[in-house]
């Protein structure tokens, strides 16, 4: 086992690939196909158990790291670490990872070897960003995930797929190519591809707010941001269940991902001085994305435009530059993998069943299939933050990250327009929900079959996480804290003088002795 | 830190209704009806006895060091936000358990009669177990957060037993509404407490749980400069729980629901969760005249608007609920002119007899075949022989007649409002009990009296309800009896109990930390007389201490006992003198 | 009079000029071959085709580069690690062409006889061109390519399409040859001497504000700007690329692109001073290169065409490179720093090259794979609708070379293009960096149309794709490769380095 | 006025531009090919000038080198012309338009 | 002698060339272009280069032209009359011969005063010095020569076959 455990982190990540190979190589049926596919991403899974397990909880730098040179004399290298924040991404995209693929076990009922080896091989591209510590091999990595869920959504998916593939595939692009010339920039400056060596970069102002404003483009088309988030209700509708889950439950974290680990680290002036604007442009996704999901006739639709929504309190919480903010920014990209994850899925098993997705279709369903409509219920309440559920941890520490921010002007205005996006969000949940499983069941939806042992077997794990995501928190916490401490460091050093909580008299984060001052001077 | 007593049990009054509604909803086909019923009987009623011992053992501790604390467990622990898994009881949370797990089981047990023939039978009970659930984590949660999940929780079993017969789309809206109402409601507690959170944050020692109760008592002199806003906040989210203007458009939908739902969580206890909040969050409130005012005008606005409408409503229910609306208002007024022990106790006694009113109400319509509509019953006095006198006990509690529970609450909320200096909330409150009489007795008159106006076929089925339903009914009708006379007051002789018992709760607020032993009693000689309207400016350079804009507590009379007839303003006689005149 | 006889020195450079000899030899011995057998069976032919560029990958493999970086035959002709480098290159190229042209023609089931010794001699064209360190062995060795490939590209008989575009390129390319020899000739007149050296000497000694000097070296490069189908002087190739068999525009796509830019980084590199003058013209001309070819290509319908265009785009990539090592010198940077950028430049140039080559051949090889014959060639994009259903291994193949082709990870085109724009950014040209990356990401739509057709379109009717094993074959291998130089790039990225470096004149 | 090397590159000059505008300007391919030997020759005088100018015979091998490959470039394009010839019946360059479509 | 040998060789020569760019036939074209050609040779003779002159004439406006000659024969029929019935070319192009006189002016005038004479030549390119250079220094450029009119031979013939052998 030294092989594997000494090396950790690669075998996770190169497991769904070697699994992507085996696929094509003995998947000649597809029950073959599915079984090895299935095989090996609960074997990626097991794998980062061990890292869960083998995880120091209070350090906050990276773990398992992984060196080798790669190219340029070693300038470039193949470098992998494992600290807080990737530990849970990683693990959300393994544990997603089989559920994917059961999920996809008759709704892709054609050339599945292909679909199973583009699934694995996407979750390989997937952990590799996560884990990458080298700035090439990150972007290799990056770019990497667009092939196969590109191929997954235009093989795979609905009507207009090759439209939505194509626009996923640019949309994504057009971000990625200006972060590469930021990186080599920065490259050419660091004279290595390392992280760490990027963080010792000394860059003007001038110059970290071109390059943050190149990664930040990158990175807030993949979350997506508002306005660059119209190419995902196209993507994810299209997409095939699948694809969408996975979309949904760890592609757009890349872009969140890459904000918390490059943009605000890297270029922390900036951050500063940009990192307002991207919290508006988040505060106007979280509202503008409930309004639109409001209108929606499609479900899935609906839950695409949902996840603009919940994004933006991703990001909001991220450019509250507090730990509490971005703990909370993580937390909620996890727990909307699992909930949005989870409503694809839900989507998919009424999708399999009626070929439609028209709101105006439905009605009622809970008559036909009780379980499915409580655990959409379920899945619908963590989405929309109900508290013991995964949605409302995050929600609840960006929101109160953010709101004393002291490195954020008007946070607190911020919050107080991001929470509507609470109101809203239960608007349009509940009115879909309504809409489709309340009222009288119609004549077409009568003797749809409710959730089958296997969709019960994708469900249940989901479920349980969200639960537990909600009620108990603080394992996840207690090993995010540190490395969230140490990723935020570079902006701490630049505002040490200042507390960066706390609420302070009306008085801009500019002045914060001033606003101590005045605090001191009213008792 | 104060020294607390630990007590597992606390954790189980939580939460056996959870896992009762855990076993009845995972095994939802499979269970048999009756285990089903019994099970959620069996888990409210294990919770009711368990808040009973907890109390008991609560209140063997001397008076200013009752609390039992539980812990789950840290919830999270984030750079110095450290927010505990807890559970506290003391004797505020001691009251509402009580209520909500007494008046719970209550409704159980009529509710196995009264949805015997539903097909959703199990469901029901899942849901009412996990309301159960939600309002103890709400009554029992150590903190702030603790009360949001629990204040959450309610509102989602609002939302799923409003749409329990979702087949009709005008119930699944009106669940949909109540639940938005509601988060709107959150959308200001989230706020407040995030004002309150960053507040405190910067001051906290480490260890403390940041919105915990004791924390927050423990430093209200950070809080000072935001107390308006928090409570502002806070308040907003009271007015969507407890449905006061502006925010009270879902009740009245709310009666969507089955009758049992509308007086367990509509009537009297999830509604009532906005007046513990802020009795809760007293320390924070008296900290902010201004919000006082604001949740005091809002509480008598609400009090009198809501019984206006009463008078014009047709539907037994919603009488109900637009009356259920008015006594929140009243709740609410009392918050606002500080007498939180009188709103707390207000929200027991209504508890008592508003579920006792909608019981019988359902009852009716039980017997009616589902009418509700009060044109078309009358002279059911005769048929219902159980029905009848509760419904009447019931009725008479909530006009506030003596020795009715409702007397000696609703008194209690009108004297302070009085003696606070507010002749004009005084004034407001005392006509919408006039009102109250009037549209009760309305109802009663409607619904009891004259010939049935009900079609033949409807007629020919009137029934009295069986025994699992009349059976609460008569135990809610003892309580609405003998429920005020825990608040007995000293003009007439009594000792206020109830007030004596909460005194402490309300005390804390008031002391300054810096003291050792907040002791309400301390006050007490110093107020003798009413305050002047507008309070002094805090002296600078010390924490702003809150005014006692009311002339004596609990503590106060007890300690310096005075002529009631001096402390009863002449205008504002009792309610039995008044009621008389109000009723017709 | 005219120093030592360099006769003398023939026979110690013999070694050294072992491959092309082979290949000159062995381009005689297949044309007798085809005379003496008629119109027999012409498989020997191909083989014995391949055998001699096997032979002669093997004699440049057998003879170690001469450590003095000699010159050969009295300097006409460079024997360092960069001629080894592009003759073996150059070897591969021809190939892999071989293989796909024998592949078409033997499902056509008729041989085309000229092929074989024009791709040899064309070959040898390009090696020398790679090789040439003095001015009259440029002129001729760009000659041997060009006539030769003229053939190649009119040789389709009875192709209107094929002779067209033959006589285009060949007017086209005559035409610049005139201006390669003009410049030429204004070269030698400033030098007085025709070998890169002496006229290395010229140009440093001569006095600031010359006019000729410039003049030649602009004439210069634009005749090899032509060959290499820099705007405003690629408008031969579509119309070529698109006219010539499949095979045979693979092999000008990459050979002669190669071969070019061979030409281009010796003379860059011999007239830095001199090219500077240009530079400012040769940026805007590499700006609208790029973005010329990858705009038009936006809109083909024909694979061919469209890979024409975008060959015309990665000219300009390649014209970035140039660029960085020309920049060098004009930072105040230090001799070392500017060393070290002109290094990987160059190193980056080389690099792409080849991956250039890869994958381009590559593409024209499924094209070649798919054609049914000579006359029906699998050009039309629309055509390959539910490719990947027919024939999912080649599918895939044209997928990765499609993915290269637009630089997108862990395709070796990502990593060619990751060099290049990093020399760029080094030798602080950001804006030209970010204007190449933006580029690229234009190209990635018309690449992925491909896919799109490929993956995500199902055929109207019947489809008869041709088929062969060999060619398919073949193309996997250069997918592998293209992958594989993804990957782990490092090591041969570092040869191309050192082989830059190393270059002598 | 002495006749030296700036003549011969001032007719060299002349002469290829003479060349260049017939080929830009031309559409019959004929005349675009002499057009090309009209360039190709301008570039030999200068050669021939230089190698006059330097004493050294390199222009003249140079020169000589130009007239193998004009001869060779002459009889590939003449080839394919006939052959083009052959299948369209006509030798204008706006003809050659097979490509265009 | 030599400044008017050279003024009446060039001046024919540009003019002749000039003609040829702005024929209307293709057989004038190459008549004129011999022409030039014959000039071209005298200037060669002008430049100490009587080798080439030679060679000029022979291969240049011998072999070469006469390839010219026979193909426009070969075609001549139906090639012209398209150009003439469509456009207007040879005026236009007319204008080159204007064109290039200017230059020729201005460029001796840019000269003016600066021009040396060459001089009395140091070497002259007869046949035997050019080929000792070919064949030592050039050995070589020889050689490829040779490879590139082989390729020439090659892509004649093979475009020149009547029809590619069938199975």
């Amino acid at each position: 086992m030294a092989f594997i455990t000494d090396h950790i982190l690669t075998w996770t990540a190169f497991a769904p690939a070697l699994g992507a190979v085996l696929v094509l190589a003995a998947g000649r049926t597809p029950g073959a196909a599915r079984r090895i596919a299935l095989g090996a991403a609960l074997a990626d899974f097991v794998l980062s158990l061990h890292l869960l397990r083998h995880f120091e909880a209070a350090n906050g730098a990276d773990q398992f790291v992984e060196h080798a040179p790669w190219l340029a004399g070693g300038k470039i290298a193949y470098s992998l670490g494992l600290d807080g924040v990737s530990l849970w991404l990683v693990l959300l995209t393994t544990f997603l990872g089989p559920l994917v693929i059961l999920s996809a076990w008759r709704a892709i009922a054609e050339r599945v070897r292909e679909a199973m080896a583009f699934l694995l091989l996407l979750q390989t591209a997937m952990i590799g960003t996560f884990l990458a510590r080298d700035m090439l091999l990150f972007y290799v990595f990056w770019e990497a995930m667009l092939i196969p869920m590109y191929f997954l959504i235009g093989i795979w998916g609905g009507e207009r797929r090759v439209y939505a593939a194509v626009k996923f595939f640019l949309f994504t692009m057009v971000g990625s190519v200006f972060m590469l010339v930021a990186i080599l920039w920065c490259y050419q400056q660091a004279g290595s591809m390392a992280l760490a060596d990027f963080l010792q970069l000394e860059l003007s102002r001038g110059q970290q707010s071109w390059l943050f404003a190149a990664f930040a483009l990158a990175f807030a088309i993949k979350v997506p941001l508002f306005p660059f988030h119209t190419w995902l209700p196209d993507a994810h509708v299209e997409a095939p269940t699948a694809g969408s889950v996975i979309l949904a439950g760890i592609l757009l974290k890349m872009g969140t991902y890459g904000l918390l680990r490059f943009a605000i680290p890297l270029f922390p002036e900036a951050a500063l001085a940009l990192g307002p604007w991207l919290a508006w442009l988040a505060v106007i996704g979280i509202i503008y994305g409930a309004l639109v999901a409001m209108v929606q006739q499609d479900v899935k639709k609906l839950v695409a435009y949902s996840s603009v929504s919940h994004l933006g309190f991703v990001v909001l919480g991220l450019f509250s530059l507090t730990t509490t903010g971005a703990a909370g920014g993580v937390v909620q990209m996890l727990a909307h993998g699992l909930s949005t994850g989870a409503l694809f899925l839900l989507v998919g098993v009424i999708y399999e069943r009626r070929h439609t997705r028209q709101i105006a279709e439905f009605g009622g369903l809970a008559h036909a299939m009780p379980a499915y409509a409580a655990v959409f219920l379920f899945v619908t309440l963590a989405s929309i933050g109900l508290p013991g559920l995964c949605g409302f941890t995050g929600e609840f520490l960006i929101l109160f990250g953010t709101f004393g921010s002291g490195l954020l002007p008007h946070a607190r205005l911020l919050v107080a327009l991001a929470a509507t996006g609470v109101v809203l969000g239960a608007i349009y949940m509940l009115w879909m929900y309504q809409r489709v499983f309340l009222g009288k069941l119609g004549e077409r939806n009568r003797g749809l079959p409710d959730l089958s042992v296997r969709e019960w077997a994708v469900l249940l794990p989901i479920l349980v996480m969200i639960v537990a995501l909600g009620v108990h928190p603080a394992p996840l916490l207690e090993r995010l804290e540190p490395s969230l401490e140490r990723i935020l460091a570079p902006v701490a050093a630049i505002r040490q003088t200042e507390s960066s909580y706390g609420l302070a008299l009306g008085v801009s984060a500019a002045q914060p002795a001033a606003a101590t001052a005045a605090l001191k001077g009213d008792r | 830190m104060e020294s607390h007593a630990l007590d597992t049990s606390l954790r189980w009054i939580v939460l056996v209704p959870l896992l009762g509604a855990a076993l009845n909803g995972l095994l939802l086909r499979r269970m048999p009806r009756r285990a089903a019923g019994l099970l959620a009987c069996a888990a409210v009623g294990a919770s009711f006895l368990l808040s009973v011992a907890a109390v008991v053992r609560l209140a063997g501790l001397e008076p200013h060091h009752r609390l039992l604390a539980d812990s789950l467990g840290t919830w999270l622990d984030v750079a110095g936000v450290r927010i505990e898994l807890g559970f506290a009881m003391d004797q505020l949370s001691a009251v509402m358990a009580l209520v909500v797990t007494g008046v719970g089981f209550l409704i159980h047990v009529y509710s196995l009669g009264y949805m015997a023939h539903d097909p959703g039978f199990n469901r029901f009970f899942t849901y009412l177990n996990l309301f159960i659930f939600a309002m103890m984590m709400l009554v029992l949660g150590e903190n702030l957060v603790m009360l949001f999940v629990g204040w959450e929780g309610v509102g989602l079993c609002s939302y799923l037993l409003i749409s329990f017969w979702f087949n009709e789309e005008a119930n699944a809206a009106a669940g949909k509404k109540a639940f938005i109402v509601n988060r709107i409601g959150d959308f200001g507690f989230l706020l407040g407490m995030f004002v309150l959170g960053a507040a405190l944050l910067p001051h906290l020692a480490g260890g403390e749980g940041l919105f915990s109760f004791r924390t927050i008592a423990a430093h209200t002199h950070h809080l000072a400069p935001w107390a308006t806003a928090i409570a502002l906040l806070l308040f907003l989210g009271a007015t969507g729980k407890s449905a006061q203007i502006p925010l009270y458009v879902w009740l009245p939908d709310a009666m969507a629901g089955p009758t049992p739902v509308s007086a367990l969580i509509h009537a009297a206890t999830m509604v009532t969760a906005g007046v513990y909040m802020i009795a809760r969050m007293n320390m924070v409130y008296v900290l902010s005249p201004a919000a006082m005012t604001v949740v005091a005008v809002t509480g008598a606005v609400t009090a009198l608007f809501a019984a206006t409408i009463a008078l014009t409503q047709n539907d037994i229910k919603k009488v109900l609920a637009y009356s259920t609306v008015s006594q929140l208002g009243y709740m609410m007024l009392a918050c606002g002119v500080g007498a939180f022990a009188a709103g707390i106790f207000h929200v027991m006694t209504h508890a008592f007899f508003k579920a006792l009113l909608f019981l019988g109400a359902g009852s009716v319509i039980h017997a009616m075949s589902g009418q509700q509509d009060m044109r078309l019953m009358g002279g059911l006095r005769r048929k219902l022989p159980v029905t009848w006198p509760t419904f009447l006990i019931g009725t008479v509690a909530l006009a506030g007649v003596f020795p009715f529970a409702g007397f000696f609450s609703k008194d209690e909320i009108l004297w302070k409002a009085f003696s606070d200096g507010n002749p004009g909330l005084w004034l407001v409150g005392f006509l919408g009990a006039g009102l109250t009489a009037f549209y009760m007795m309305r109802l009663v008159v409607l619904t009891f009296f004259g010939d049935s106006r009900a079609s033949e076929e409807v007629r020919h089925h009137v029934h009295e309800s069986p025994a699992t339903m009349t059976v609460p009914l008569a135990v809610l009708a003892v309580l609405s009896v003998a429920g005020g006379w825990l608040g007995w007051p000293h003009f007439l002789g009594g000792a206020n109990r109830f007030e004596q018992w909460l005194a402490p709760v309300f005390a804390r607020a008031r002391t300054p930390p810096a003291r050792s032993r907040p002791q309400a009693r301390s006050t007490a000689p110093r107020r003798p007389t009413a305050p002047p309207r507008t309070p002094p400016p805090p002296p600078s350079g010390s924490w702003p201490r809150p005014r006692c804009r009311w002339p004596c507590s609990a503590s106060t009379r007890a300690t310096a006992p005075t002529p009631g007839g001096r402390r009863w303003p002449r205008s504002c006689t009792p309610s039995p003198a008044a009621s008389p005149t109000g009723c017709c | 009079m005219n120093g030592p006889s360099h006769a003398m020195t023939l026979g110690t450079d013999l070694p050294q000029l072992a491959p092309y000899l082979v290949l000159a030899v062995g381009g005689l011995a297949v044309m007798l071959l085809d005379a003496f057998t008629g119109g027999r069976r012409k498989d020997h032919l191909s083989l014995l085709t391949l055998l001699t560029l096997l032979g002669a990958a093997a004699a440049q493999g057998a003879v170690p580069a001469d450590p003095r970086g000699a010159t050969l035959m009295g300097g006409m002709l460079a024997a360092d690690r960069f001629s080894r480098f592009f003759n073996l290159l150059t070897v591969t190229i021809a190939m892999l062409t071989t293989v796909f042209a024998t592949s078409v023609y033997e499902r056509e089931g008729r041989h085309r006889a000229d092929f074989y010794p024009l791709v040899l001699f064309a070959s040898l064209g390009m090696m020398l061109l790679a090789a040439a360190t003095d001015l009259l062995s440029l002129f001729l060795a760009i000659e041997t390519m060009s006539l030769a490939v003229y053939v190649l590209v009119a040789g389709n008989r009875g192709s209107l399409r094929s002779s067209e575009a033959g006589f285009k390129y060949l007017i086209l390319g005559a035409f610049a040859s005139a201006f390669l020899l003009m410049g030429l000739a204004l070269l030698y007149g400033q030098a007085g001497a025709t070998d890169y050296a002496a006229v290395r000497r010229a140009v440093d000694a001569a006095p600031a504000g010359g006019v000729l000097l410039p003049l030649a070296c602009g004439l210069v490069l634009v005749a090899l700007g032509f060959k290499v189908a820099m705007v405003p002087f690629h408008m031969w190739t579509p119309d070529v690329y698109d006219g010539a068999p499949a095979y045979v525009t693979g092999f000008m796509a990459t050979g002669v692109k190669a071969a070019a830019f061979a030409a281009l980084l010796r003379v860059a590199w011999l007239l830095p001073p001199v090219a500077e003058v240009w530079f400012p013209l040769l940026t805007v001309l590499a700006v609208l290169t790029m973005t010329y070819g990858n705009l038009v290509a936006l809109s083909q319908s024909g694979l061919k065409r469209m890979l024409a265009y975008s060959s015309i785009a990665h000219a300009g990539y390649l014209l970035l490179g140039v660029l960085a090592v020309l920049n060098t010198g004009r930072d105040s940077a230090t001799a070392v720093q500017a060393a070290a950028v002109r290094d990987a430049a160059g190193g980056a140039i080389l690099f792409y090259l080849v991956v250039y080559a890869l994958m381009n051949l590559g593409a024209f090889g499924v094209v070649a794979c798919l054609s049914r014959s000579r006359d029906q060639e699998a050009d039309a994009i629309d055509g390959y609708a539910g490719l990947s259903r027919r024939r999912p291994f080649v599918a895939a193949t044209l997928a990765v070379f499609m993915f290269s082709l637009a630089g997108i990870p862990p395709t070796a085109g990502f990593v060619g293009k990751f060099y290049i724009f990093d020399a760029v950014v080094k030798a602080g040209l950001v804006p030209l960096a970010v204007w190449g990356v933006i580029n690229s990401l234009l190209s990635a739509y018309y690449y992925l149309r491909v896919i799109v057709v490929m993956y995500m379109k199902t055929a109207e009717g019947e489809v008869h794709d041709g088929h062969s094993w060999e060619a398919a074959f073949t193309c996997g291998v250069l997918a592998l490769l293209v992958l594989l130089l993804g990957v782990v790039p490092g090591s041969f990225y570092a040869l191309a380095a050192h082989t830059f470096r190393q270059m002598t004149y | 006025m002495t006749v030296g090397l700036t003549h011969y590159l001032a007719l060299a000059a002349a002469l290829f531009l003479v060349g260049m505008a017939g080929v830009l300007i031309r559409r019959n391919s004929l005349i675009m090919f002499m057009s090309i030997e009209i360039m190709l020759s301008a570039a030999n005088i200068v050669f021939a000038a230089y190698a006059r100018l330097h004493g050294d015979l390199a222009g003249h091998v140079f020169v000589l080198m130009v007239f193998a490959v004009a001869a060779a470039e002459a009889a590939i394009g003449l080839a394919i012309l006939v052959e083009i010839y052959r299948l369209r019946r006509s030798v204008n360059v706006d003809d050659l338009n097979t490509l265009m479509e | 002698m030599e400044t008017f040998l050279f003024y009446l060789f060039g001046t024919l020569m540009l003019g002749a060339a000039a003609m040829t760019v702005a024929s209307r036939s293709a057989v004038a074209a190459a008549v004129w272009l011999v022409f030039s050609f014959v000039c071209a040779a005298g200037v060669f003779a002008l430049l100490a280069a009587p080798f080439l002159a030679i060679l000029q004439i022979l291969i240049y406006a011998g072999a070469i032209m006469v390839l010219f000659l026979f193909v426009i024969m070969m075609l001549q029929g139906p090639v012209l009359p398209a150009e003439v019935a469509g456009r207007s070319f040879g005026r236009k192009a007319l204008l080159a011969l204007p064109a290039a006189a200017i230059a020729v002016i201005l460029i001796s005038w840019a000269a003016r005063g600066r021009e040396a004479a060459f001089g009395a030549a140091p070497v002259t390119g007869t046949a035997a010095a050019v080929a000792e250079l070919l064949l030592n220094r050039y050995l070589l450029a020889f050689e490829l020569i040779s490879i590139v009119l082989l390729v020439a031979i090659v892509g004649a013939m093979a475009l020149g076959r009547k029809q590619e052998e069938q199975p």
